[in-house]
């Protein structure tokens, strides 16, 4: 067997990071945000993840990595439950374990990298309707994956927000259209038509975001039925600026993936994390709550019209 | 009469012909015999990557015995496609992702939420796995549906059934997430020391299933029964054979087969999805890929047990070398053109060995 | 008449075929002459299929020349010997079910305005060539897999009539027609070679050679021996030259015990294909049931097995009443039955002979239901391969690999697990060599010696005289007479045809 | 003189019209699916008002338009007893490779469409050359394609989106451009291919060429029929439309195309065609048959969400539909078959 600190390279921090899959945007500009960390901060950045949203395909991945014996393995968890006892089996084989963009709470992971809290994104979901809808009127959700934990949890916000402040707005249905944009597009599409009244439709993943901005297009309703979503910048800047889409709601999704590969190398390094501290120039301000071992990038980021463009990915 | 005097020469001028010629046809008959020299070729090719320092890990017995892990599901599923494949009249099985979805959801409520206890709780959901399997054999068998289309239909309707009984959320009791303990890597007794450890469903749910497939097919009436059906339908018919009611077994063998499946997958994922066996491409495509490149035939009446282990340790430790040989997203992306090319590869020289040499074992 | 004054119509000329290791035809000629038939004739597997399956381009021949009227020609696909007028009807229905009869016999060479199917064209053509071959002309639009198997095999020779043929090929056309429809054949084949036409016919029914064909070419262990003009043999003449033998016709005396039947029917209907069939059969008896095709007689042998069940009146079983729920009942009982269709309904074709032997009795493999003890089986195959002279190597080969008369040996083997108290057997000759047959034929009387009551059903004539205690005749779905070892094949033929309506004593 | 043959002859009395010469029209299984679908309707219309209005139908229609076309190749291919469960991955490759070239090049409409039917028809030709000629079972074939396609798709995505696709394909769209008269081009296009696709299978020799190699490959060859072409040509014929296909995907989907396009539609097309009456064995099958299981669909998973019940249930429905479709099927050969 070989040494402690690598198979495969010597000397150099290894810090590995597995997505939920690869070749979508979100992700990619997490990976983009990596690269440049470790250029910066000298380490070297793996990334690997599956074709498909698939927990077993991911772990196969996982298990590779703790076969090279990386330094810091870090998990975007497509499920959290299963990453758990696989994120164990890494510490075993003394791996320092994190996670990233979702967390895996009942697991032995040393950090979650989170981009922002469920509340937050929630939250600045339902306020960006909401002002666009003037506060009243149907709505309805086109979400993704019927089992996404965090999806979920922003459904659940969404919902109270809006019961606690906003009496006269009202969600009318919920359905669910995997990570598929034309399925997202003909859901929101079907939404409008069982809803003449519908003002308003939430696309929660970087999927359904730009499909029910399209459908609304389509539809001939802008400025009648508002959208917002949690689209990536690129995806949603031609919805932004026609008025389809009034707001994305996401965070800097490279910066998530540079604080992401900075905090592999911190954990490798044996340090201990500030509850405050920043990371460089850009990157400030990000808290860390030692009880619950969370590190928080900020406050979600809003793209409008007006932002959008400084974002390419 | 005159069929003997034709064959004995040939048989007589085989026995001369030297040992390449000997090995070449039992390569291309012996569809395991190919299996075996793939999978030491591929071994052999990692390891020497391996040595040359041009792969990111090492590629060891470590890795390998881990690898073991994802085989147990997959050659499970082969081996319930082995069975309704075998059954022929188009046998095949789409809807076994589907079982492993919806049964995995009944044991996560029996385990996890009602706390039946884990022996009622395993017999509850391989229940419902035969069940599943029943409602695709009585579609088959006793209506007359073509597989395909019966499986395609019942793959839609559990998958449904799965989303709607567990309401869209993964089963993750604590039970459930002790439950991993089965499916983690033990050490073999006695002869262990010296050995990688061998992940525990290899032992309490893979062995066991395929130890149970082969007897059934070659030591069991069944079995004879199944291969007859397979083979001539009509004839075993006049035979006296009740091909309705053996092939609805077969069906039902493969939802059990998928039920424990089920309980395999909730172990190894710690928890319940409902989305377990359809996720991504399902589970259904690759197990009949399994299938057949393990040589079941797809026109019925032909398939090994042999076949399909080999098949999966070949498939599963060439996509574990993938994983290292290529870093980043091509990792995966490698391991579909692998799939691809040893799968149409594999049935073309199927088609050689037919046109040399007639027959397939 | 091997120098014929005329150029060939056809010459294949040092033909030789091998199928991986089995050499189907070794340095095979036939000359064939325009306007006349030519019998091929040969024991099962001598290569006769596979010879003219060269001629119409279905296989490609390892060695060999052909020439068609004295030009040297390549057939490599069925679209080469197509255009050379090469048109054959194979032994097994060549037929698309879910198509009508008109499309079928049309396939291939539709007439056509444009690339458009020209339907009234095809339509006014089609009735004449049903009148031709005498099927009714509502079967026009019938989609062919609703037809009884002889009625295709009438709609494969119509097709092949249809086409422009110089050559016409018939791989047994007969063995399942019946006699009335042999003779619509003959007199089709007769206006053909009237007008210069070139028939290759190929049957194992050898006296009918005598009413139909000119010269005989007969093939042995995939050579072809010799030609002769048809004045020049007699049936027993050309089955010496199959075998390469003199045959001794053999007829061993049975003993018929007068005992409590077997098997009673009494007034049983099916449908509409049976009405009141009476009949019992006898431990020891060999009961001939003869009929011809669509006259219910295969039906009786079905329903006896459990395959249909009876509409009306009753079934005794060794003197009790029988419910036969399927053909695994039946067997419990000590009921076997040899299907008539070998190849579909009789054979495992890539399964070895020791499982098409097996398969027929798998309680018998081990003390132990549901169990399979190898050594125990291989046992009991060896044995049964042994008493029926099954020429094979050893157990293990698969079935396909055999020929006719041996594979429909291994079928009757499966039968013969357990000494059967009641053996059915259909055809248990059709497409067998005269070897064969023989040995069938023997094998047959002495499980009746034994003390098996058999039934045969057969529309084989002399086979059915041969080997019979009483011979049953049944015709339009009930029994039209009955006769002793004593008839002629004449009465029997009279009374399946309709002639005789009066029942005769025996 | 055809006595004997009385009890056995199937079939009508009398002697046919030239007319039933003709195969048939339409199917019982057609007839079936369209009063299902009329049934349908005007439940969902009386359920949801909106329903049965141009702004409900009209995408509906657009939503079907690249299934039915998929299904139409598909159609041809099953009833030569084969299968191409690669359709899916094909539209990735196409719908890629096509919006690459858009976003990269600017080219126009024409070019477009050729470039992606010219793609798909490359991929279909890999297919069918496989089956036809490499004589293997057409399932096998495909699976393997259908990761061979997957790969090279994603290799061209190179772990990206395409994004800024141009609207060159709004034509075929669910919006404004996308319609004429109210009538959704994607959609018409569809009524033409099946219209064709319908005469063909009807009238044309080598159409009927096609039922005979799926009802007996070999009795085909023996006639002359000149089989591995034709196989071939059905699946050039599935590559062609699943290129067409893509480019309606293209156009239903928004400014951004991602890895996941066409991932598992070969199931829906699969699913359209049998609900549409085609047996999967060969043999039997219609295009018409096809677009209506494809609407029927369509209208199953539109009309759940519209009633507000959980989306999920629409597989359930679809699932319930395939067994009742089938079934029906199922049931009138075996009663047509027995005299
Ligand atoms: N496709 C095949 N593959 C292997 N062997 C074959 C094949 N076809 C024929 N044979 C073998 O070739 C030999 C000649 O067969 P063929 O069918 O020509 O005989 P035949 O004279 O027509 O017999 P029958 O009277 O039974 O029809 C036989 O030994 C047969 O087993
Ligand atoms: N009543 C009839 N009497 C004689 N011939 C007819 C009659 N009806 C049709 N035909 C012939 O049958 C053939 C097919 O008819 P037709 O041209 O109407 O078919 P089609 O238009 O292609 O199909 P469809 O009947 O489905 O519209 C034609 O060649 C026509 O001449
Ligand atoms: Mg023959
Ligand atoms: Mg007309």
């Amino acid at each position: 067997t070989g040494s402690a600190s690598g198979g495969a390279n010597t000397g150099t921090t290894t810090v590995a990071f597995v997505p939920k899959l690869q070749g979508i945007p979100y992700f990619e500009a997490m990976n983009a945000g990596g690269k440049k960390a470790a250029e910066e901060l000298g380490i070297k950045w793996l990334y690997q993840g599956p074709t498909t949203a698939d927990a077993a395909a991911q772990a196969d991945i996982v298990r590779s990595f703790i076969q090279q014996k990386v330094d810091t393995l870090i998990v975007a968890p497509n499920d959290p439950d299963s990453m758990a006892p696989l994120l164990k089996q890494a510490q075993d084989a003394g791996i320092k374990v994190a996670t990233a963009d979702t967390d895996a709470p009942n697991s032995v992971r040393e950090v979650f990298v989170n981009q922002t809290t469920e509340q937050n994104h929630g939250k600045a979901l339902s306020e960006s309707l909401m002002k666009a809808m003037g506060g009243s009127g149907e709505f309805a959700i086109v979400s993704c994956s019927e089992t996404a934990a965090n999806l979920n949890a922003y459904i659940d916000v969404i919902k109270k927000d809006v019961a606690a402040n906003h009496a006269q707005a009202e969600l009318v249905d919920l359905v669910y259209a995997g990570e598929d944009q034309a399925k997202a597009a003909a859901m929101a599409t079907d939404l409008m038509n069982a809803h003449p009244n519908l003002k308003g439709i939430v696309g929660l993943c970087s999927a359904a975001a730009p499909g029910v901005a399209q459908a609304v297009k389509d539809a001939g309703k802008i400025g009648k039925v508002f959208t917002v979503g949690g689209g990536t910048p690129m995806s949603m800047a031609p919805y932004l600026k026609d008025g389809s889409s009034s707001a994305a709601v996401l965070w800097d999704v490279q910066n998530l993936g540079y604080l992401t590969a900075w905090t592999g190398k911190e954990l490798a390094d044996g340090k201990q994390l500030q509850s405050s501290f920043d990371v460089n120039a850009t990157i400030k301000g990000v808290k860390y709550d030692p009880a619950t071992k969370v590190e928080l990038l900020g406050p979600p980021l809003v793209f409008t019209k007006d932002n959008v463009d400084q974002y390419k990915y | 009469m005159t069929i003997t005097a034709l064959k004995q020469p040939d048989a007589a001028s085989q026995r001369k012909r030297g040992f390449g010629y000997r090995a070449a046809k039992m390569l291309l008959t012996q569809r395991i015999a190919l299996l075996g020299l793939l999978t030491v070729i591929v071994l052999a090719v990692m390891v020497s990557l391996n040595s040359a320092g041009a792969l990111s890990g090492s590629y060891d017995a470590d890795y390998l015995a881990a690898a073991l892990i994802s085989a147990v599901p997959l050659a499970m599923l082969g081996l319930a496609q082995l069975m309704v494949i075998l059954s022929g009249r188009g046998g095949i099985d789409l809807s076994v992702g589907a079982i492993v979805s919806l049964c995995g959801i009944v044991f996560g409520y029996s385990y996890g939420v009602w706390d039946l206890g884990l022996f009622v709780s395993i017999l509850l959901t391989a229940a419902a796995g035969a069940l599943c399997g029943a409602v695709n054999g009585f579609l088959v068998a006793y209506i007359g549906f073509p597989p395909l289309i019966a499986t395609l239909a019942t793959f839609y309707a559990f998958k449904s059934l799965a989303l709607i009984i567990s309401g869209q959320k993964p089963i993750s009791t604590v039970q459930i997430q002790e439950f991993f303990s089965a499916a983690q890597a033990v050490e073999i007794p006695l002869i262990g020391q010296n050995l990688p450890n061998i992940p525990l469903g290899i032992f309490t749910f893979l062995i066991p299933t395929a130890a149970l497939v082969w007897v059934l097919l070659n030591r069991t009436t069944f079995g004879r029964r199944l291969f007859a059906l397979g083979t001539n339908d009509v004839a075993a018919a006049w035979a006296g054979v009740d091909t309705r009611a053996n092939r609805m077994s077969a069906y039902v063998i493969s939802g059990l087969i998928s039920g424990l499946v089920a309980i395999v997958a909730v172990a190894q994922f710690a928890s319940a999805r409902p989305d377990a066996g359809v996720s991504g491409n399902g589970m259904a495509l690759p197990a009949i890929t399994i299938a057949v490149l393990g040589g079941v035939a797809i026109t019925g009446g032909i398939g090994r047990v042999s076949g399909i282990l080999l098949a999966t340790l070949l498939v599963v430790w060439l996509n574990a070398g993938i994983l290292l040989a290529f870093a980043g997203n091509e990792g995966t992306q490698f391991q579909l053109l692998a799939l691809g090319v040893l799968l149409i590869g594999a049935s073309l020289l199927n088609n050689l060995t037919r046109k040399k040499f007639g027959v397939l074992h | 008449m091997s120098e014929h004054p005329t150029t060939p119509r056809i010459a294949m000329r040092g033909i030789s075929k091998n199928y991986g290791g089995v050499r189907a035809i070794r340095q095979a000629d036939l000359t064939v002459q325009p306007g006349t038939v030519h019998a091929l004739v040969g024991e099962n597997g001598a290569g006769k299929s596979t010879l003219i399956k060269i001629l119409a381009g279905a296989e490609q021949p390892d060695t060999g020349t052909i020439e068609f009227d004295g030009k040297p020609v390549t057939i490599t696909s069925t679209t080469d010997a197509i255009r050379l007028g090469v048109q054959t009807v194979y032994q097994e229905p060549q037929l698309f079910p879910d198509l009508s009869i008109t499309e079928n016999i049309f396939v291939g060479r539709e007439i056509k305005r444009g690339v458009r199917v020209d339907w009234a064209a095809q339509a006014a053509q089609i009735q004449e060539l049903l009148d031709m071959i005498g099927l009714p002309h509502k079967l026009a639009t019938a989609p062919v897999g609703d037809l009884s198997i002889a009625q295709q095999q009438q709609v494969s020779i119509a097709k092949a009539v249809a086409g422009d043929a110089s050559i016409l090929i018939l791989d047994e056309p007969s063995a399942i027609l019946t006699d009335a429809e042999i003779s619509v054949l003959f007199s089709i084949v007769r206006r053909l070679t009237a007008r210069g036409v070139a028939v290759i016919y190929i049957s194992h029914r050898l006296d009918e050679l005598f009413e139909i064909a000119d010269t005989v070419t007969v093939m042995r262990d995939g050579q072809t021996l010799d030609t002769y003009d048809i004045q020049d043999l007699t049936v027993t003449k050309i089955a010496e030259l199959m075998v390469g033998g003199i045959l001794t016709e053999q007829r061993e005396p049975r003993s018929f015990h007068n005992v409590a039947p077997t098997l009673e029917l009494h007034n049983i209907d099916l449908g509409q294909l049976l009405n009141g069939i009476n009949l019992q059969v006898r431990p020891g008896e060999i009961l001939g049931l003869y009929g011809l095709l669509g006259s219910g007689v295969a039906e009786i042998a079905e329903t006896v097995y459990g395959m249909k069940q009876p509409t009306g009146g009753r079934m005794l079983y060794q003197g009790k009443p029988m419910v036969n729920k399927g053909p695994a009942a039946a067997r419990r009982r000590g009921i076997t039955l040899v299907p008539a269709n070998r190849s579909a309904q009789g054979v495992f074709s890539f399964q070895s002979i020791g499982f098409n032997i097996s398969i027929g009795d798998l309680a018998k493999l081990s003390p132990l239901k549901g169990w399979v003890n190898k050594r125990r089986e291989r046992d009991i195959v060896l044995d049964l391969i042994k008493r029926l002279g099954v020429k094979t190597p050893n157990e293990n080969q698969p079935i396909s690999a055999m020929s006719g008369g041996n594979a429909q040996k291994v079928v009757i083997a499966r039968q013969l697990l357990s000494t059967p108290k009641l053996l059915v057997l259909a055809e248990p000759t059709q497409g067998v060599d005269v070897g064969a047959k023989e040995e069938i034929h023997r094998l047959i009387g002495q499980l009746a010696a034994s003390g098996t009551a058999v039934l045969v059903v057969t529309t084989d004539l002399a086979e059915v005289l041969r080997i019979s205690d009483r011979v049953l005749v049944v015709r339009e779905g009930s029994i039209a007479a009955e006769f002793g070892p004593d008839a002629t094949q004449v009465d029997i033929l009279a009374a399946a045809s309709g002639a005789v309506t009066t029942r005769k004593a025996s | 003189m055809s006595t004997h043959l009385q009890s056995r002859t199937p079939a009508a009395a009398g002697t046919p019209s030239p007319r039933k010469m003709l195969p048939r029209r339409v199917t019982g299984q057609e007839i079936v699916l369209i009063g299902i679908i009329t049934v349908l309707w005007i439940l969902l219309g009386f359920l949801t008002p909106a329903f049965l209005t141009p702004g409900s139908i009209l995408p509906l229609l657009v939503a079907v338009a690249p299934i039915a076309l998929v299904g139409v190749g598909m159609t041809f291919v099953i009833i030569t007893a084969g299968i191409d469960v690669s359709v899916g991955a094909a539209i990735m490759v196409s719908a890629v490779i096509t919006a690459q070239t858009m976003v990269a090049t600017g080219i126009p409409l024409i070019p477009a469409l050729l470039l992606s039917i010219g793609v798909g028809a490359l991929l279909g030709l890999a297919n069918g050359l496989l089956v036809a000629y490499g004589k293997i079972h057409a399932i096998i074939i495909t699976f393997g394609t259908a990761n061979l396609f997957q790969f090279i798709g994603l290799r061209l995505f190179g772990s990206s989106t395409v994004n800024g696709v141009p609207g060159t394909f709004d034509v075929f769209g669910r919006g404004e451009a996308g319609r004429t008269l109210g009538i959704p081009h994607s959609f018409a296009i569809t009524l033409i291919v099946v219209a064709i696709a319908w005469w063909y299978l009807r009238h044309a020799a080598s159409g009927r060429h096609l039922f005979a190699i799926g009802g007996n490959a070999n009795a085909a060859r023996l006639a002359g029929i000149n089989v591995k072409p034709l196989v071939l040509m059905t699946y050039v014929i599935t590559g062609a439309l699943v290129g067409l296909a893509a480019c309606f995907v293209i156009a239903q989907g928004t400014s951004t195309l991602d890895q996941s396009v066409g991932v598992g539609r070969e199931l829906a097309v699969i699913a359209a065609v049998v609900i549409g009456g085609t047996s999967i064995l060969g043999g039997r099958g219609s295009v018409l048959g096809t677009l209506l299981g494809a609407i029927l669909v369509q209208t199953v998973s539109s009309g759940v969400t519209q009633l507000g019940w959980p989306s999920q249930l629409s597989d359930l429905f679809v699932g319930a539909a395939i067994i009742a479709a089938v079934g029906t099927d199922i049931i009138r050969e075996r009663s047509r078959r027995k005299p």
